[in-house]
């Protein structure tokens, strides 16, 4: 089976896989509503009931998936501090093309690739070693070809030790059953808050987590937000009665 | 009239065990290389006629004498060597970004294709199909294709691989794959 | 007229590293001996006619296709001399390991260089430069350079290969060069 036909029966969306694509494409569905984990689980049980795994058709679900987290995690993730100017959804959408357009262009030379092989191997070629009287390359003719500074060169190469990796991209994992706990332990303490007071401290794979975790919380109707204006402070506020769930 | 030139150019061929190019060939013989060029036009006619059994190959930057394919199957049984296995799609794809983008890491291969390609790097390493080239400057090893490569898929350099913008979607197909999922979008919502 | 036999019984003696029987071809081509004997005549008739780069040789066990004597001072210009073309990075880092460090093993070039180097090593032992010299106390094969790898390097002795300290980029180092060498390896591929 293609990724493509996959069925799915999510909370927002019901249909298969390319539908979905298609609809995200169009904008008709807030790629933010759509919880990616549980399209993921979906494969699993499809892979699990078929019992066989199909590389190429893996391949393309993997490509897909990746392609939509990145997109989500674009649209999700606060504007960056500096760098490119964030990408809008329209964009967004667009590089995802290319970027499936860009696959298609090398899948297609493999398949060229593939044509020359099956005409090529076709031809054997000969494969024995030279008569005895050709074989003895005199020792005596042999003149110098290379300069040992190479070999030298290439040995401090190898005893060159790599730079410490630089990890400042590597952040902790951060756990969203850990951020959806401390947000219930807030909204019980006080209500309400406000997001940036709490969280514009934390690095943004924490902020944008606890964001995941807030998305959850509204679809499960157990807190609400406000923001009042764009880029304005977000005011979150538990739906639950002062009395306590 | 068959001359000594075409002779040797012939058993020279019969000789080397990889391709020889047109340079080596005219040094061997001392002779210019527009002797060996016409010399090596008249073997290559005498092989075509299909009378014979070898054909002659222009592959990997020279020329190569091989076995004209009639005699494939025999030739399998008499070598016991088994056919060249086919490539997966995998080992195809990683391929192919290596012919067209080399010298190319493993990282820029997987960015493309969307998914690890360790396997297949490794088993085109082993096949012979492609070679490290060197580091980039992030000390990952960059790769690019063999001469085995061109000689086991009949090119004769990189420059005859096709242009890769041949395999873009036209345009109409393009507008017609977002088309496509637009149409299959308003049939759900009606 | 050519049959097709004919074509492929040059073929397969073109491709035969040895001598083959009127046996061997009979059953690779699937056809009775007495219609080998007449292609293999056929073909005889044809290479002895001086038109050709190559002589068919009956020898014991059978026959072989060899290159005409004419072409023997070419075929020594050209393949009797070391083949030096430039040595890749893979190789010339396999060559450094082994000629600073021998006898070393496969494994410990693989861990040094952070990628596994089967096809430099047999690159550089196809060529001459480097050799089997016994195995290690695990068993694995050991290597050292060639008195070809001297002559080709310009140097009479392993003392002449420049000094390592020339390039070390932390010569305050003191550990062994081999210790060192793997270490760094094991870095770069962690």
């Amino acid at each position: 089976m293609r990724a493509a036909e996959l069925d799915l029966d999510l909370d927002v969306f019901a249909g298969p896989f390319d539908l979905l694509m298609a609809v995200v494409l169009r904008e008709e569905v807030s790629l933010a509503e759509i919880s990616l984990g549980e399209i993921v689980v979906a494969y699993l049980e499809h892979l699990e009931g078929a019992g066989e795994l199909d590389l190429d058709a893996a391949t393309e679900f993997l490509l897909l998936i990746a392609s939509l987290l990145e997109l989500k995690s674009r649209l999700l993730l606060p504007s960056a501090e500096e760098g490119p100017a964030e990408l809008g959804p329209a964009e967004a959408a667009d590089e995802l093309l290319a970027r499936m357009l860009e696959y298609r262009r090398y899948r297609d030379a493999a398949a060229h690739l593939d044509r020359l092989f099956g005409s090529g191997r076709r031809y054997v070629y000969r494969s024995a070693p030279l008569p005895p009287e050709l074989r003895r390359a005199s020792l005596d003719a042999a003149t110098q070809a290379y300069d040992p500074l190479r070999l030298g060169v290439a040995l401090g190469d190898l005893l060159r030790v790599p730079p410490e990796p630089d990890t400042s991209h590597i952040r902790p994992t951060v756990s969203l059953e850990r951020r959806l706990a401390i947000l219930r332990e807030l909204l019980t303490d006080r209500r309400s808050f406000d997001f940036d007071d709490l969280f514009a401290g934390d690095d943004r794979l924490t902020q944008a987590v606890t964001l995941f975790a807030l998305l959850e919380m509204h679809k499960r109707g157990e807190a609400s937000w406000e923001q009042r204006k764009l880029f304005g402070p977000i005011q979150v506020t538990t739906s639950a009665s002062p009395e306590g769930r | 009239m068959t001359t000594e030139l075409q002779r040797t150019v012939e058993a020279l061929l019969f000789l080397a065990p990889e391709p020889v190019s047109v340079t080596e060939l005219a040094e061997a013989c001392e002779v210019t290389e527009a002797e060996v060029d016409r010399a090596v036009d008249a073997l290559e006619a005498v092989l075509r006629d299909g009378e014979r059994g070898l054909v002659l190959r222009h592959v990997a930057g020279g020329y190569a004498l091989a076995a004209d394919p009639v005699a494939e199957d025999a030739a399998r049984r008499l070598l016991s060597r088994p056919r060249t296995p086919p490539l997966t799609q995998a080992q195809a794809e990683t391929l192919a970004i290596v012919s067209y983008l080399q010298p190319v890491s493993r990282p820029e291969i997987a960015r493309i294709r969307g998914v690890s390609s360790e396997s297949a790097v490794a088993t085109l390493g082993e096949r012979g199909l492609i070679e490290e080239s060197g580091r980039s400057r992030f000390g990952a090893v960059v790769y690019r294709t063999t001469p085995l490569f061109e000689k086991l898929f009949g090119i004769s350099g990189l420059d005859e691989l096709p242009d890769p913008s041949r395999f873009d979607p036209t345009p109409e197909d393009e507008r017609e794959l977002r088309e496509r999922l637009l149409r299959a979008g308003e049939q759900r919502s009606s």
